[in-house]
Formats: structure tokens, sequence, C-alpha cells
């Protein structure tokens, strides 16, 4: 029952969601693209962070291994890279596969790490992944990447090919407009899956084994396993979010798996709230879009000096901005946006369910402990 | 022989300068438990203020403000930042200082601009001879620099009352403030010692061979994180280690890259420090010198 | 059942008629301006038209990059003040892509619909983000970045000689002008990526060529103590070195080896140099071993009719400004630009497409000694030039840099991509 | 009569914001005195202390009501360091000394508000009088003492800054009989020399030789005060914490049919020969008994006798040095946790181990994790069987809520639950992997006496209806005594008498041990 207005609010989402490129500007389908993609990364990432506790720095190199392993497979050999020439949706298995499959091998030396220490060593993943993509030139095109081709089911491109002009009741669907769509469907559906195994069986294992693993164990939870299983989820979303955004550039190169997105998935994941899908969401939403839309709108700000004049230009009032807007959002909102928007909910129903005694309770107990 | 001690003497000297580096995350994360991804950028803060301000006021006092100002924005992202956090969670904490580091890094990077800022180090660029092996005199001070500050950190550590209260905080908060230790300020005085460490080591690492001050040095913070962690997270003379481990393999693998590059491809004086912390972490879960209880976080 | 199965078949159906009577595009844009016969295409109206600029004004090259946004502005504002071209204003529409590949992406994706050309997309790995799609919509990129990786795209412009040929053409001045015997070994040592690895590969071709042996060493940006890697060049007994990095890399290897006695050239390639360079402790070395190897003229060149106007140019429009090979390089590339766009305009063709086919048409195209003269653009693929400009390390000249010579070794001339 | 040093009126204290410690809690201690607050485990002593040395915060700990009083002056707004400037210094329970300092940066941690270089001198001095064996490992790292030297080490520490009143929480705790006896005398001997001490105590023995007044603390509320003779003489404090004169009634064994089916029949449980080991310290040694399938057998003994470590072993999380445990045929000693858990055996723990956030359902649910079959991919696709798996599961630990009087808490998360319901939703996750063996680890610690009573039901309900074998782990020897078949009593790691709990109660060995060396 208290099911209902969500479902009512996720639906109304879905469906201006599938509505929003009938309206939309090329920048905002290409940022909608990036968000989607990270989106997928960051719901990965939260449930091996925020869900089964295992700290990972190290996002990105799955990513890596996702979009690399999409593009060599689904790519034309040439002189200077090799490539299978599989079948697009293929190589988007494989590339979920693959990640998976390095995650589970990655697993039994995350097993013997505990907390930062954990963290630490998956982002030294980083470096290693990076080191090898750029000197397996062969497959990977080296430091410059490699194309990657457009994504396409049964002879219909998701690109500007095949058709060329794609018109539904008079509205344009380039390339951008059909990527959306299957962007969208590969986000809810991975959404969806991550929900389901959150509230399952599976998803309480793994809780359990974050908040003591000598109680899962003592629950019959094999703690080795859980630790496992979630690496492999994890990465296998990775992967999946590393192909799409090596769709979304239309190549992959080692920089766009850097340092910088590992952590970035990070942020995303504890500024939306640690577990939570939805969090990782809107988190993913905020870290993607937050500078791209910066960067595109602040030359309209007034008060900001001409770039290169030595003044604050709007470029790195940009950058200032996201840096305070992460700040803000860990200094003032408990449990991060997530958090943040459940308390909200909490605060607008006009009464507490019955059997529900203290829904006030975590609020109170912050007040009091100050 | 004299090239491979030249490299040796090269990565020692260098892993010195880290270990400041690596000592002051240790510090920061025992004394308050953050992971301070902001490091980098008060490395950086400490170098700019010394390069911007030696032309006025002289070399030694610049180094003197730089120091303070980078202790001083240490203790006040503390104070103001952390121990306000919303959830008082290492994770959250680890990424409030990703986005304290993208402010003042961005800032600085603007003021610095494409300019190659000098520091004005009286050592120039002299080098000092030992038989056929030559170093730069900016290399043996930071050697010896480096000595002393530990020297005068295991004075402190152990020898004051601060210092003690300090690892009493560390090694049980609540336990300490039992002792009328007051835990904002031991946390306060680590920020404070961690932005002295990371400005000394800033001005090493901008002054000869480096050229002045560029907004990568703030990256050099990275390169102490494999330093840091394969040390053991709470512990300085980890940290020592940590650093000439990574300086020395960091030397000898870009020394000798034209032998090496055949097995490891290009480039691999950049992983290796990271393989080095993974092959010791995976051995050691706690890094060398690290105690148990602190992979509890 | 059977009624909801027969509405999802309506609806499919409805759906596919839909599609199926829309995928032939309506008349394609031909809107032919109002008076003259010109037709155009995106980011061109009957009285302006739109150019973009992709640039870095947050990351790393901020500075730089502003310098040549000041310069760039000036120049147009200068065209349209002798009347534009093609009779239309020309507007730069200047975005920040702070050196990160996937606001680059993104901003082009808002930018390309609205402009003609871009005129620059600054930064290695932005650029090879952007140029793709670029090609796709067959729009003008003048780069910024020298790599032979961006030859391959037929809608790049690259400013004067790749870093192949200029590292070629280091090694051919070394042993034909600075005295470094044939047998010895040159260092080369070269930032990870294309900049770097394409500088190696001209380096390698010269020494096969020349009878030199080659000892590369990697290094990254972050690299700014080049102490193990001069150890390792001295160690060799190098003769020579080529630098395919950024000015802290060349203050640090030249300060370290004069520090170390090795008392030989280093020539820094395209963007390795910087006046500031001369207050640092390396100073000294600079001035006494150091080259600059560019395809773009220095700032100080008398001698060149276009580098004194640019320099003029951006004098008036920043009076404070910093110095550097950024001005005549601004310059140059909207030179470029505006005779490709007269080209289109004179073709009847101010299309994207019109304006990359009539900068493919010049195959010698001139400069007034901003770029070597006689660029080559009609082949897709190779350098548009074997000639570089070779500079002086110097304290008295404008921006620290006294031009030497203009250059073109034979193994830069037989240096051929793909070969 | 002087003016009182400390003085506590109405305290009330909460934490979390629900869960309420103390109220209303009054008692003074005058300059010179001893006073003792004797209590069971979760009475609210140590909050108590924690309220009155302001260091409830990090706990999450807050004073709601009532004020605390220190030589004249009120403590609200203090913060922990001022409370030790005004000569009010705390010693925590467990010691807490700083394991990798050395003895003498120990004690100077402890001097760390002394500026005064002849005052820290002096205190050392009589820290060393009083512990000579400080002295003599004063450079060693204070993780090597033995249990004894640290809790005086631990004392010490609190001397060095000379404090007018030291509060002392449990410094008995898992200490010899012989130490004991010898904390008691240098209790009495810091007194003698002018300080005030406020002792909470679990051993009401060793607390009322020493103090000079007492208090009893239950659940958070005074029952009862006044002199440490009077309070020694009550009979209601002799049957609550001396377990004398309680009538014991033996347990009807009422065979019915099991309403909730176990999924194998509960096993014989042999443990032989079992020692434990850590680094040095012998936890357990040579300890044998056997439980008999569909029996509750307790296992009782003070603190620190090694209870918890044999529950630790029999649930497979520490690994037997050496001897073995057997479970029907299976050796428990050689499997994993998870595999143990496998073979129906479940457990609750001493300190609940609860994921907070979630609810009570998901929290049962856990419970179930072993009998469900589906993996992580019907999970994640929710499959028809999944989705029916998932259901019937919840509709099963519905029934379990029933049974344990919480189904009106099932969708309430579980950090809102107050301390007893929690108990109970952790049995309840123990009964939901539907177990042959329930380990039950001290399951009324913390309870009102009501409380235990109706614990005591539910696990004799649980016993007939689930026809399961249950071990009890109990330090309260009264708890176990209307409960238990067989009872084995453990002290210092090795068993000391077994039986019934008649005979277990008349034993001069367990005698010894619960009421101390003077009792035998």
């Amino acid at each position: 029952m208290s099911d209902l207005p969500r479902r009512i609010s996720g639906l109304v989402l879905l469906l201006v969601a599938l509505a929003l490129p009938l309206v939309m500007s090329d920048f905002w389908l290409q940022t909608g693209l990036f968000v989607m993609a990270t989106a997928i990364g960051a719901v990965g990432l939260t449930l091996l962070v925020g869900v089964a506790g295992q700290l990972s720095l190290g996002h990105a190199a799955f990513a890596a291994i996702g979009a690399y392993v999409f593009a060599w497979s689904t790519g034309e050999s040439t002189t200077s890279v090799s490539g299978l020439g599989l079948p697009p949706v293929l190589g988007l298995v494989l590339a979920a596969v693959v990640s998976a499959g390095v995650g589970a091998a990655f697993s039994p030396i995350a097993g013997r790490l505990r907390g930062i220490y954990l963290g630490l060593a998956t982002l030294g993943l980083v470096f290693v992944v990076r080191h090898l993509l750029v000197n397996l030139d062969q497959w990977t095109g080296g430091f410059v990447g490699r194309s990657v081709e457009p994504f396409a089911v049964l002879g219909f491109s998701f690109s500007n090919r095949d058709p060329d002009y794609l018109a539904i009741a008079g509205v344009e669907f380039s390339g951008l407009h059909r990527l959306w769509y299957l962007f969208l469907l590969l986000a809810v559906v991975a959404i969806w899956l991550a929900s389901n195994l959150r509230a399952g069986r599976t998803g309480r294992a793994w809780a359990n084994v974050r908040d003591s693993e000598t109680a899962a164990a003592a629950m019959g939870i094999g703690v080795a396993g859980a630790k496992r299983s979630a690496f492999v989820v994890s990465s296998a979303y990775a992967g999946v979010a590393g192909a799409m955004l090596a769709l979304a550039y239309g190549r992959v190169a080692p920089d766009v798996f850097s340092l910088t997105a590992s952590v970035d998935f990070l942020v995303m994941i504890v500024l939306g709230g640690l577990g939570s899908v939805a969090g990782a969401v809107v988190g993913a939403v905020f870290v993607t879009s937050l500078p791209l839309v910066l960067a595109q709108y602040s030359s309209a700000l007034p008060f900001l000096a001409a770039p290169g004049s030595g003044g604050l230009d709007p470029s790195t009032a940009a950058r200032i901005v996201y840096g305070l807007a992460i700040i803000a959002v860990l200094v003032f909102l408990r449990g991060g946006l997530a958090g943040a928007a459940r308390r909200l909910r909490a605060r607008l129903r006009p009464t507490p369910a019955v059997g529900q005694p203290a829904v006030a309770a975590p609020s109170r107990s912050k007040e009091t402990t100050r | 022989m004299s090239y491979l001690l030249e490299q040796v003497l090269n990565g020692l000297s260098y892993g010195l300068v880290l270990s400041l580096i690596a000592a002051g995350f240790a510090i920061v994360f025992t004394s308050t438990g953050v992971l301070n991804f902001a490091h980098g950028s008060i490395v950086l803060l400490g170098a700019y203020l010394v390069a911007v301000l030696h032309d006025s006021i002289g070399f030694w006092p610049a180094v003197l403000v730089g120091l303070a100002g980078a202790a001083l924005v240490g203790v006040a992202i503390n104070a103001v930042l952390v121990r306000n956090l919303a959830d008082k969670k290492p994770d959250t904490a680890a990424i409030l200082m990703l986005g304290v580091d993208i402010v003042l890094l961005t800032e600085l990077t603007r003021r610095i601009g494409n300019q190659v800022l000098t520091l004005g180090a009286p050592w120039g660029a002299s080098v000092v001879r030992f038989g056929d092996v030559s170093l730069p005199t900016g290399r043996v001070l930071a050697a010896g620099v480096t000595v002393v500050a530990f020297g005068a950190l295991w004075y402190l550590f152990s020898r004051t009352d601060l210092g003690v209260g300090m690892r009493a905080a560390a090694a049980d908060g609540p336990t300490a403030s039992l002792m009328g230790i007051r835990l904002s300020r031991t946390a306060a005085t680590g920020w404070a010692l961690a932005g002295v460490l990371a400005a000394v080591a800033g001005i090493f690492l901008t002054s000869f061979p480096a050229p002045g001050v560029a907004p990568t040095v703030a990256l050099s913070a990275f390169a102490a994180i494999p330093a840091w962690v394969l040390g053991g997270f709470d512990s300085v003379p980890g940290a020592v280690i940590g650093g000439l481990l990574i300086g020395l393999t960091s030397a000898l693998v870009t020394g000798y890259e034209s032998d090496l590059e055949p097995f490891l491809g290009s480039g691999f004086g950049e992983v290796a420090p990271y393989v080095v912390m993974i092959v010791v972490l995976l051995v050691r879960p706690s890094g060398l010198l690290g105690s148990k209880e602190a992979v509890r976080v | 059942m059977k009624h909801r199965l027969r509405a999802a078949a309506t609806l499919s159906a409805a759906a596919l008629a839909l599609a199926a009577c829309s995928t032939t595009a309506p008349s394609s844009s031909s809107g032919e301006g109002g008076g003259d016969d010109v037709a155009t295409g995106n980011g061109v109206t009957d009285s302006e038209m739109t150019i973009g600029m992709l640039t870095d004004l947050s990351g790393p090259f901020a500075a730089g990059a502003a310098v040549q946004v000041t310069e760039t502005q000036a120049y147009w504002d200068q065209v349209n003040a002798d009347g534009g071209i093609c009779d239309r204003d020309v507007t730069v529409d200047v975005q920040d892509h702070g050196y990160d590949p996937q606001r680059a992406v993104t901003l082009y994706r808002s930018m390309a619909p609205d402009v003609v050309a871009l005129q620059q997309v600054l930064g290695g790995p932005t650029s090879s983000a952007v140029l793709p799609l670029a090609e796709q919509d067959s729009l003008y990129v003048g780069g910024v970045g020298w790599a032979g990786s961006a030859l391959a795209f037929e809608n790049n412009q690259l400013p004067g000689a790749s870093n192949a040929i200029q590292a070629a053409n280091a090694v051919d001045y070394m042993l034909d002008d600075l005295d470094v015997p044939e047998g010895s070994t040159i260092g080369v040592v070269y930032f990870t990526g294309d900049y770097g690895g394409d500088a190696l590969a001209g380096a390698e071709h010269a020494a096969q060529e020349r009878g030199v042996e080659i000892l590369a060493q990697e290094i990254t940006p972050a690299t700014t103590d080049l102490s193990a890697q001069a150890s390792a060049l001295a160690q060799a007994d190098v003769a020579g070195v080529v630098l395919a990095a950024a000015p802290t890399q060349f203050a640090s290897l030249a300060g370290v080896l004069a520090s170390q006695g090795a008392d030989v050239p280093i020539i820094g390639m395209n963007p390795t140099f910087n006046p500031s360079l001369l207050t640092t402790p390396a100073a000294d070395a600079l001035l006494a071993n150091a080259y600059s190897m560019t395809s773009i003229s220095p700032y100080a060149n008398p001698d060149s009719a276009g580098v004194q106007a640019a320099n003029e140019l951006y004098a008036s429009a920043d009076p404070d400004g910093a110095l550097g090979w950024e001005v005549p390089l601004a310059y140059v590339q909207a030179e470029l630009l505006k005779q490709a766009l007269e080209g289109a305009c004179e073709a009847g063709d101010l299309t994207p497409e019109g304006v990359v086919a009539a900068f493919r048409d010049s195959s010698s195209t001139d400069t007034e000694g901003l770029l070597p003269d006689g660029l080559d653009y009609s082949e897709v693929g190779q350098s548009p030039t074997t000639t570089v400009f070779v500079s002086k390390v110097s304290a008295d000249a404008e921006a620290g840099l006294e031009l030497l010579d203009q250059v073109s070794g034979p193994s830069a001339e037989s240096f051929s991509y793909g070969g | 009569m002087s003016a009182p040093l400390l003085s506590v009126e109405h305290l009330d204290v909460v934490y979390d914001g629900t869960i309420t410690a103390l109220s209303d809690v009054s008692l003074t201690v005058a300059p010179g005195q001893v006073v003792a607050v004797l209590g069971s485990n979760g009475a609210g002593k140590t909050s108590l202390l924690r309220a009155v040395s302001r260091s409830l915060q990090p706990y999450g700990g807050a004073v709601t009501g009532g004020t605390i009083t220190f030589a004249g002056q009120d403590l609200a707004g203090a913060d922990a360091a001022d409370v030790v400037r005004r000569g009010l210094v705390q010693v925590p329970e467990g010691r807490r000394i700083f394991r990798d300092l050395t003895v003498a940066e120990n004690l100077r941690a402890g001097g760390y508000t002394v500026r005064d270089k002849a005052a820290r001198a002096e205190a050392c001095d009589r820290v060393f009088d009083l512990f000579p064996i400080l002295a003599e490992r004063r450079d060693q790292p204070g993780g090597l003492l033995s249990g004894g030297q640290q809790q005086m080490l631990a004392m010490g520490r609190a001397l060095m800054a000379s404090p007018q009143l030291l509060l002392l929480d449990e410094p008995s705790l898992g200490l010899a009989p012989l130490l004991v006896d010898q904390i008691g005398e240098i209790v009495t001997e810091i007194n003698r020399q002018g300080t005030a001490v406020l002792l909470i105590e679990q051993n009401a023995v060793m607390g009322l030789r020493v103090a000079h007044a007492a208090s009893v603390l239950e659940i958070g509320r005074v029952t009862a005060s006044g002199t440490a003779d009077e309070l020694a003489a009550s009979d209601d404090v002799q049957e609550r914490y001396l377990g004398v004169a309680v009538p014991v009634v033996a347990t009807e064994v009422v065979e019915s049919e099991p309403a909730i089916p176990t999924a194998e029949p509960p096993q014989r449980l042999r443990v032989e020969g079992l020692t434990v080991r850590f680094g040095g310290i012998t936890a357990l040694s040579e300890v044998s008994f056997t439980v008999e399938p569909g029996t509750v057998h307790a296992l009782i003994g003070p603190n620190g006798a090694g209870k918890s470590t044999l529950v630790n072993v029999l649930g497979g999380t520490y690994r037997a040095t050496e001897g073995a445990v057997h479970y029907g045929d299976a050796e428990l000693t050689a499997l994993r946790p998870d595999r143990v858990a496998g073979l129906g055996v479940a457990r609750t723990f001493q300190n609940i181990s609860l994921a907070l956030e979630d609810t009570v359902e998901d929290n049962l649910l856990v419970g179930r994790h072993r009998l469900m079959r589906r993996g992580l991919v019907p999970g994640m696709l929710r499959l028809p069987g999944a989705r029916r798996e998932e259901r019937e599961h919840r509709e099963t630990v519905g029934g379990i809520a029933e049974m344990l009087g919480i189904a009106h808490l099932l969708r309430t998360p579980v950090h809102t639950l107050a301390y007893g319901d929690r108990k109970r939703v952790e049995m309840g996750r123990a009964l939901a992997a539907r177990p042959s063996l329930l380990l039950l680890d001290e399951p009324v610690a913390g309870m009102t006496h009501g409380e235990s009573q109706e614990m005591a039901e539910t696990i004799r309900q649980v016993r007939r209806d689930l026809g399961l074998s249950i071990v009890l782990v109990e330090h309260d020897m009264p708890f176990v005594m209307g409960l238990a078949e067989q009872v084995t009593v453990l002290d210092f790691g090795k068993k000391i008498a077994e039986g019934t709990p008649a005979a277990v109660q008349r034993d001069p060995e367990v005698l010894r041990a619960y009421l101390g060396a003077a009792a035998a």
C-alpha cells in the first residue's frame, strides 16, 4: 500500500524520461546518455559499497574492461587494432561477463583486505588496468584508444545511419535519440534488477555481511561467497556502464577511465546516500550533469570576469561551485540526498501509519546527541 | 656501479620527501579518522605561498608563512567542515575532502596560471658531489630536513604530554577524554602537523631539480598514498619505510626502464608503486607496521 | 486478453506506419542566402556566421588557453570591422571543456548544430574524443596538438608540422648543426600518449636514417623531477636529448643534466618552452643548451609580417597579457580558418562540408611567416609541411626564444605516416 | 555531615533518542566516602558513570533530565575534560589501557591535565607506591601486562590526576578471586589516602565489602539504597545477586507435537577436551560435557569464565586449539561457521547483532537464509519461484513473530525498538533458521525481572513447541535454575561443576566462584 505513491512517482518519472528526447537539444541528450551510463555504474557500486560494505575505489577499472571488451568484440580488425566483429548485443553481454569474471578473480584478493585498505588496493587496480590499456595497443589502440561501432539490433542502428533518417510523428529520431531509448531501457532494467536484489535473499545476506561477518556466518551465510557475489554483480554493472560510456563517446580511450572517474563513482553513491539504489541514481545525475550544465550555462552569469582576464571566470567558478556543492551536501544532509528525500517524504506524510510508533526517532536522536 | 648508487640515492632522497606526505596522511587518519584526499592541494598551497611571497619578504620568512598557512588551512578544514559532517563516517569524510580538494586545487590552479613560479630557494641549482656521484643540494637538504623532522616527531610523540596525549587519543578517543585530553585539540594538532609536513614536502618537491610550482605538484600526494598504505595506516615509522620503498622502486624502475620495457611495457614507473602496494597488502593486510585495529574503519 | 492483444497490434502497426513513412528526410536544408547565391548550413545566417572554440579555461592549460581566446576574439573583431567574411559578421562561441573528454563531447553536441566550423579544440584526450564526432558531421576542426593520429581525419587542420616531423627534424638538426656525431646515442624523453608517442616515432625514424641510437624515457605530466631520467641519460652518455613534454620537465631536465656535467643540447618540442622558465634555477642551463623546435613561429620573429601583426593585435587587446607561442598560434589558426571560410564563400558553399572542402583544396597555403610557407593540406594523413622553426633559448629575445632558422631535414622529409 | 562531594538528582539518560537507560536516579557521595552501585548487566550502571564523567555523547547518549553537582558546581555544560580538571576521574570498564603505549606513557597520559611538575612527580610516586609492579614494568607496552596488572595500570593512570573523586567501573570484572580481593584492598587504601570513590560493581560481595554506602540499580532505577551493611543483610539483595534462597521449580518435560517441526531432529552435542588459547591466554581448558537431544542445558559462570568463548567455538566463530565438538556425527570444530549453521545450529549474540536500519521482518528473514534456495539470478529477475519462496518465508517468519509477541512490529525498523524487543527479534531470527540446536548467549542480560520471567516462559515454550535442544549461557544463576535440566559451571576456563540445578547450587566450588573466596 505504501508502495503505491512510490510506484506512481516511478511511472511518472519513466513517462517523463520517455517524452524528454522529443523536446531536448543535443546537449541535453548527450548529457542524459552520460548520466544514464554512470547511473548504472553507480548502482553497481552502491550494491558493493553501500549494501555489501566492500569499499572500492577501482570501479572505473571494471568499467574500462567493459568498455574495451565491447569495443574489441564488436569492432572490425584494422591494420592497427584487432576486433571480432561480433553483433553489438553480444558485445554488451560479453562486456558484462568479462568484467564480472575479472571481479570474481579479484575477489579472493579483496577477501583478505578490509575497509580503506581494500579501497586503496582497488585504487591500485585503476593504475594497473590503465597501464595495460596503454600497452596492449594491439587490442586497445593504446593511449589514443579506438573507435566504437554504433549499437545495432537486426540492422537497425542506434546512430545516424541505417536508417539515415527516422521520424516518428514528425519528430526526427537521430542517433542520440535512439541511443537515449536504448540507454533508458538498460537503466530501467538495471535499476529494477538492483532493487530486487537489494530487497531479496541476496541483498539481506550482503547487508548482514556488512554489519557483522560473525553474525552473518552464524545465520548460515557464506561470507566469502557473499563478498564474491557482490564483487561479481558490481563488476558486471560497471562493465555495462563502461560499454554504454563507450557508445556515448563513440570511442574508448584510457583517459575516460581515470582515477577521477573511479572517485566520481564513489562521490555519486556517497552523495546519494550509501546503499540506496535511488540515491545512486540521484548521485549520478548530480555528479555527471552538474559540471556539464555549469560549463554550458555559467557564461550566462553576469557577475563573473571574462576568461583570461585574471578574475574569477565562469569555468573556474563552475568547478568551485561543484566542489562546494559536494561539501554542502555532506555537511548539511544526513544520509546524503536520498536521506534528505526520505525525511522530506516523512514530513510531508500527514500521519504516520499505525504500528510505527517511532518514525521520527532517528531525527530526534540526532538533536539529543548534539 | 656509480650509476646504480646514484639512482639509489635519488630514490631514497625522493622517498624521504614522499614519506613526509605519507606521514601527514597517517597523522590525520589516526587523529581524526579522515582519509585526506585534499592533502595534495595542501602540499601545493604551502609551496605556492612560498613562491608568491619570497620576493617581497625573503625566502625564509616566506617558508614560515607557507608552513603556517598550510597548517592553518588544515586546522580550519577540520574545525569547520570535518567536525560538522552530517554523517561522521570515514567514507563521507573522504568524499568531503574530495570536495575540498576540488575547490582548493581549482583556485590555486587559477592563481598559478601557466607560469612556472619559482621558489627562490637559496640553494638554487647547485649540486653536492660524493666521489663520482652528484646529488642536487636541494635533495641532500631535503633528506637532512626530513630526518630532523622525523626526529622532532619522535620527540613529540614519545617525550611530550601533547604527543603522548595524541597517541592516547588515537588509540582510544573516549578513554583518552576521560584523562582530560581534549580530542578537539589533539585533532587540530594532528591537522596542523600534517599541514606543516605537507608544506615542507611541497617546498622540496618544487625546488631544484623540479623547476617550480605547477599545479601538477598536487598529484605527488597521490604518489605518496602507496607509501602510506604499505607502511600501515596508523604508523608514522611505517610512512618512512613506505616512502623509502616507493622512492627506491620508482627510481630503479625509471632508471632501468630501457631494460625492463620488453617485459613490463613502457611507463611502468607510474604503476610500480601501486603494484608494490598491492603485493605488500596481500602478504600483510594491515601494511608493514600498521596495527590490526586500524583495519576496522 | 484478446482485446489487449488487438490493441497492442494496432498500436505497433500505427507506430510502424509512422516510422516507415518517414525514413526519408524532408528536403535537405538549402538555406539560400537572401541576395547572394551561397549555400549555407549550420551556423550561418544572412548576416552572421558562428564559429566555435572548445578550449580549456579551467583545467591544466587554462592560462595559455586564455591568451588564445583573447587573441582570437581580437582577430575576429578586426575581421568584422573590415567587413566580415562573405558579407557576414563572425561570432566566436567559446566553451570550456576543462580538459575533460566527457565535457568536451557534451559541449560539442550543444555547439555543433550552431557553428560552421570549430577554430580550435584544445587538448589531446579532448580533441581525440571530439574529432570522430566532428568527422561524422563533416565539421572543420582546428587542432591544438600536433599528434600524427589527428592527421587521419579529413576535417582536421593541423597547424604546421606534426610531432614526428618535429622530432625527426630535431635529430637531423643535432647531426647537421650541433656537432652530434654519427653512431652516438640520443635521448628521447617523452610523455605517455599520442604527443610523446608520435615524437618518439619520428625520432626513431630519424635515428635509423642517420645512424644514431635512441634511448627512450617515458614520463607523465606528473613527473616534475627528472633526476632519475637524467641519470639514465648521463649514464648512457647521450650526445643530445629530444624532449616531448611540458615546460616543467624542460627546466628540470636541463637543470639536472647540467648539474651532472652533461653538456649536451636539449631540443624541446612545440609546447615545451615557457618564458617563465628563465626565472627558475635552471635558467643558466637552459640558456646554455636548450633549443626549441616548433611548428609555429616563436613570438620574437621580426622578419615575419604575420607574427608582427599577431603580436601587435595581442598587445592592443591585452597590454598586460603573458607572451608566448600562444599568440601567433591563435592568430594563425584564425587566419587559416578565415582562408577556408573565404574559399568556401567563393565556391558558393558556406556549409560545414564546404568549409572542409575549401580547406582541403589548398595545396600551398601561406601565412606570412606564422607557419612555414607552402602548407599542403590536400593530402589527408600526412603532415602539411616538413619545415619547422628552430629557436634558441635566449634571455634577450622577447618571450625567451630567439629564432635561428627554418629547417627541413632529410629524415623529416623521408618520414611518412602509415609507412 | 558535610556537604556532599557528588550529588546526582533525578537523573534521566536516554540513548539514541529512544532507549531509556536511567530514569529518576539519585545518589550522593560524601567527601572521603566509598559508595558502591550494584546491579546486573544492563542495569544502567555504566550509563550513570558516563553521565557523571560527561562522556555519554560518543556513545549516542544524553542526559534528558535531572542534575549532577560536583563540589558544589552543576556539571551541566561541562565536557569530559573539564570534569577531569575539577578532580573527578573515571576508570572505564574493561580497563581500556592504551596497549601500544608503555606503562610510563599510560601514566603520563593520565597526568595530562597536571601542569605542575612537582605535583605530577608526587602523584607518580604515590602510584608506584600503591602498585610496585608498575614501577618494575614501566617501559613495557601496556598490552603485555596481565589482566590484574592492567586493572592496576588503569587505576594508577586515573590517580595521576590526583582526583578528589574516583569513579571505578567494574574493577573486578574477569579477575580471579584472589585478585578481586587485592583490588578491594587497593580501593580501601586509595580511599584511606583521602580520595572518595564511586564504585560500580556487579560482584555484590566485593562491592559491599569496601563501600560505606551502596545503591542497587535495576533497569535504570534505584531499587534499594542504604549503608553497605544494611544492604548486605537485605533479603532482596541476597536473592537477586547472591542467588540464595530461590525455590527451584523442576521443569516439567511436556511431550507434545512440535508446532513448527524442526528441519532435522536434534542430535547429541558432545564437547570433548576443549581447549582454546588466544596468544598466551588460555580461555578454555579441557572442557567436556554433553547436551542430550531436546534438553535445555545451561552454561553458567562469572564474567570472564569462558562462557562466550565456548559459545563461539560451538558456533564455529573461534577455532579450538585442542579437543573437538561433535553434533551428531558432524565435527563442528572442523567446520566454517556458515556450515555449522547449515547443520541446524542457530545462535543469538550477547550484544545484539541485528541490521539496525532494516525492518524486523527483514531481520527475521535473514534467519531463513539457509532454508531459501533461490540464488542471485532468480532473485534479481523476480522469477515466479523466487517470489513464491519469498512470500512463503515471509509467512513463516510472521508465525514466528506471532509466537514471540512481536508480530505488530514486523514493518518497524529495528533501530526504533526497545532493548527487550531487540532481544526478542534476535531470538526470532535464530528460530527462523529452524534450528535443532539453539545457542542463547545471555538472553536476559539487561532485562527487568518481569521481562526475564517472560523470556524464560518463551524459552520453555520454544523448547516445547519446536522440540529442539537449547544451550543457554547465563551468568544470572537464579534465571537458569528454573529452566535448565542440566547445568555446567565454568570458572577461569575450567569446568568446576556439573549436574542438576539443585546440585550445582549447593556445590562449594560454585559458591566460591560466585561469592568470592570468603564465602566458601
